[in-house]
């Protein structure tokens, strides 16, 4: 990657304990380019109102720019922007996803497939959806590789089944996952694909599509864009038989006293004062991302995950989770030193200004099933240098030096 | 690299008091399950003062060192001197512990101060096949 | 107010149909200060990383300003800073606290007691809980001077009532509803209370102790802070009772395949990554209304209420909707011109350069109740001066010169 | 001020063939429940062309003034010259509308389409008690 875009994160340029910040943790959120910090500032100050209802100029600006977003999340995910839904987050899509198809798809005795690689944020909401309706929830196993085990989510795929989410990029494997494949075996049993897309969307050129599923939700902060914003992508007549996760104003149509009726997608979704200067801010960062080139963004991505692999790997006292294949991955790797808690290696690792997440990252089942607490994980976005990853492989060495 | 306290790496490599107490008075389990620390405090208490201290524990380097020095600084004294320990106390005899780790080093008080305490709150935070 | 406010907000600078811009929809949205723009931008160009569970010392950072943030909310409504869930938006607040109850209070037979005056977002969550558990919905009426009828509230009130949800200031009519009063009837007979503040934290000074309810919502971009974040206040032993709205990382102890535990308040209601920089926004916007000081805003308020109602009054062929008496109503007017749709007396307006809104503003069975189907509303806030107020009373006239 | 174009407010203030056509042929109400403006268009189509065309509604002064404004444009035009009547045709006519309003310029022309179409889409918007 260019040297211009590291000038263009002006957080890169700070110190952290007195060591330049090595940031290793876009997985969790991706710091922000000053196009996306000053087009959301701007807005502000220049053209701010709130959207929809409003008759005057000001207001009709502010929707234009607020369409105009959504627009250019669409076309970056080759959807139409009628189908594109902001939320608040991935959290919030999954769970509007859930609550939808709770309503209208799922009845007693049905099951809902998972996987075991999900993030809390595609596990919790069916939980909820399969204790409310009486439903099963089922988890395909993930195999000892870190790839999804598709002889068992096959098995466990039924006409019974109403929904499969599943993750496209996995958080701590970095797995990605054959969702077209896996959509088109749901299909066949009239199941509805729901896919978190928030680790995918960031880092490779995602066509839903190519990627076949009815659903599919991601957050801005991971793309460079601001926090506080999502997306839910669905097809236009599922998105149309959904019903409301949260009720309020600027979704209705009509309101009385004791009933209402609601507003088309995706206003239906979108209740309240949406987060209007992020999407903004979304909209710039995806332009951000586009003029880079979502193959370049994959492709950087791909180097230094080649380049912290191979660095891993050949260490004998660390433990890789994953595929370990960067070609089949995300822009992240998962791992472990032995006898180490990965708190005291990312505590130690940030004494250098190394920082990195220990923990396990929202995917507690995917922990047990490796029969690990927590992991260590580093995660790279398009402003990482090859010199980053080099110097977090030393460091690690000192860490191994100091502790074992 | 600048890294532990000498005395985290030495209590960590070295844990003292490290086991179960059969005759125990108090016994409470701490979890910490964003990072899934967890330690077991036992103590016999007698004639008011805390005669042995053991712990058991799974986690990072922070909180069993901190486990196992805590064991050693209560043993032999009185249960009321205990009982006034404070986090600054126990973080003080670790030689200091960065701000983001605290819990990790504060979790084995929060055991003891639940062992020794006669009726402490219902555990929550985990079914007792994890313990 | 001071000559600098107005400085501090660049937008109020700007022209609209080459007309300098008037700005009086502020009760939709409010414009933004310089230092809330610039505390959001700073905190990504210097201190940006997601909160909570990352060991590094940047994450730390991030997540101490989340909840200083967190703390000047709490210190602006004089509550403990446990108690302040930010979530994105007085609506998603006012979801999340009907959810809640929903699933804990309200039983078959029961009944939730509203207002005739309530913004949709604390009207249809409440329909939606009263469908699923088929409770009933009552209204308390409104009367002829826009002011709650408390006979016929008391009427309503029985031991039945489980919850009494109502707006603090109406985003009509301006009416101040006597909360403490209500609510201390209301808790007579057991029910929660449940309060719309989207008008009345950023306008006045409102402690929620001396308010006396159970549940207090309010949203981030009426006070000068930021689209996507809102707040839910709640009494300690309540939050604790409440089960979460959304489900997914961060707002939980444990997790398995098919259970989880939630974690404790404020975090149980923070599902996934939440508005962090919208949070640290926020903060800047209470530093800011507190250095004013909210008594002086709320003289502000009423000074500029006083001149438009005078004026409003003082013209025979306008309606005006409220108590019409400043003292004891929010910083807006909601007017009439006989014989004229809002949306025609907003579009000419907006010709000069002046911003009021025209419609239903979310109220539908308010309007009704006065037998019209919109109306136009202005509202101000500490930008405003009493020379704009001025002027759209001016402008007014040669609307109803124009079209009558 | 600079307001609404003269044809708007001409229409406006003397609505053109406002009322009902008993015969009509064709009728569809369309609501914008976001301003509350209704409008009922009918029509009276022979020979393949609008023998008359008359609205009631209630609303803004464009939707009112374009329902009337309409009418006016297609009496006696054959039914296949109307059906191919665009948007920009009917705004144009109106001297042009500021785009925060084009919803209500082009309702009538909404009504009108639906009022020509052997079947519309049911009506979702308002319960008949409202029309
Ligand atoms: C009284 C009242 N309640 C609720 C809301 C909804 O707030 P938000 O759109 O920020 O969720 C508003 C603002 O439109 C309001 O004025
Ligand atoms: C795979 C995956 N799913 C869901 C989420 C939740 O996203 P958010 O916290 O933005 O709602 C994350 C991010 O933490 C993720 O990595």
């Amino acid at each position: 990657m260019d040297e211009r875009i590291r000038n263009d994160f002006p957080i890169l340029g700070r110190t952290v304990h007195g060591k330049p910040l090595v940031y290793l943790d876009s997985a969790a959120t991706s710091m922000k380019p000053i196009p996306v910090i000053e087009a959301e500032a701007r807005f502000y100050r220049e053209s701010y109102a709130n959207v929809r209802r409003g008759v005057y100029a000001l207001a009709a600006e502010a929707n234009e720019r607020y369409e105009e977003a959504r627009g250019k999340v669409a076309a970056l995910i080759g959807a139409g922007p009628g189908e594109v839904v902001f939320t608040h987050g991935t959290t919030e899509a999954l769970n509007l996803a859930a609550w939808g198809l709770g309503e209208t798809r799922v009845e007693p005795g049905d099951e809902i497939l998972v996987t075991e690689m999900e993030h809390h944020a595609n596990l919790l909401p069916w939980q909820e959806i399969a204790r409310r309706r009486g439903a099963r929830l089922a988890a395909a196993a993930v195999a000892p590789s870190g790839e999804l085990d598709l002889d068992d989510l096959r098995a466990k795929l039924s006409p019974r089944t109403k929904v499969v989410a599943l993750v496209h990029v996995s958080n701590v494997l970095g797995t990605v996952n054959p969702v077209a494949e896996v959509a088109a075996e749901a299909h066949r049993v009239g199941a509805i694909v729901v896919v978190d897309a928030a680790q995918s969307v960031p880092h490779l050129p995602v066509d839903v599509g190519d990627l076949g599923a009815d659903l599919v939700a991601f957050s801005g902060h991971k793309m460079l864009g601001p926090t506080g914003i999502g997306v839910l992508w669905g097809r236009n007549d599922l998105l149309a038989e959904l019903p409301p996760l949260l009720t309020g104003g600027e979704m209705v149509r009509e309101v009385w006293l004791n009933w209402a009726t609601w507003d088309d997608p995706p206003a239906r979704f979108e209740g309240g004062t949406p987060p209007i200067a992020q999407a903004v801010g979304l909209g710039a960062a995806v332009d951000y991302l586009r003029a880079i080139g979502m193959e370049a963004v994959r492709r950087h991505g791909e180097e230094l995950t080649a380049l912290a692999l191979d660095g891993l790997l050949a260490r004998p006292h660390v433990t890789v989770y994953g595929p370990s294949d960067p070609a089949a991955q995300g822009a992240l790797v998962a791992f472990n030193l032995a006898g180490i808690h990965p708190h005291d290696v990312a505590t130690l690792l940030d004494q250098e200004g190394i920082a990195i997440r220990g923990g396990h990252h929202c995917a507690q089942p995917l922990h047990r099933r490796f029969g690990i607490p927590a992991s260590c994980r580093a995660s790279f976005h398009v402003y990482t240098t090859p010199e980053e990853v080099n110097q977090f492989l030393s460091a690690l060495d000192r860490v191994w030096e100091d502790l074992r | 690299m600048s890294g532990y306290e000498e005395i985290i790496l030495d209590h960590w490599r070295r844990p003292r008091n490290k086991g179960r107490l059969p005759d125990a008075t108090g016994s409470a389990v701490e979890a910490n399950p964003l990072c899934g620390d967890i330690v077991r405090l036992e103590v016999k208490v007698q004639d008011g003062a805390i005669a042995a201290a053991r712990f058991t524990g799974e986690g990072c380097a922070i909180s069993l060192a901190s486990a196992s020095l805590l064991t050693e600084l209560i043993t032999g004294k009185p249960v009321a001197e205990v009982e006034r320990m404070k986090d600054e106390d126990l973080l003080a005899a670790l030689g200091g512990v960065v701000k983001t780790r605290l819990s990790c080093a504060l979790l084995p008080l929060r055991a003891l101060r639940r062992a020794l305490a006669s009726e402490g709150p219902p555990r929550r935070t985990l079914p007792p096949s994890e313990v």
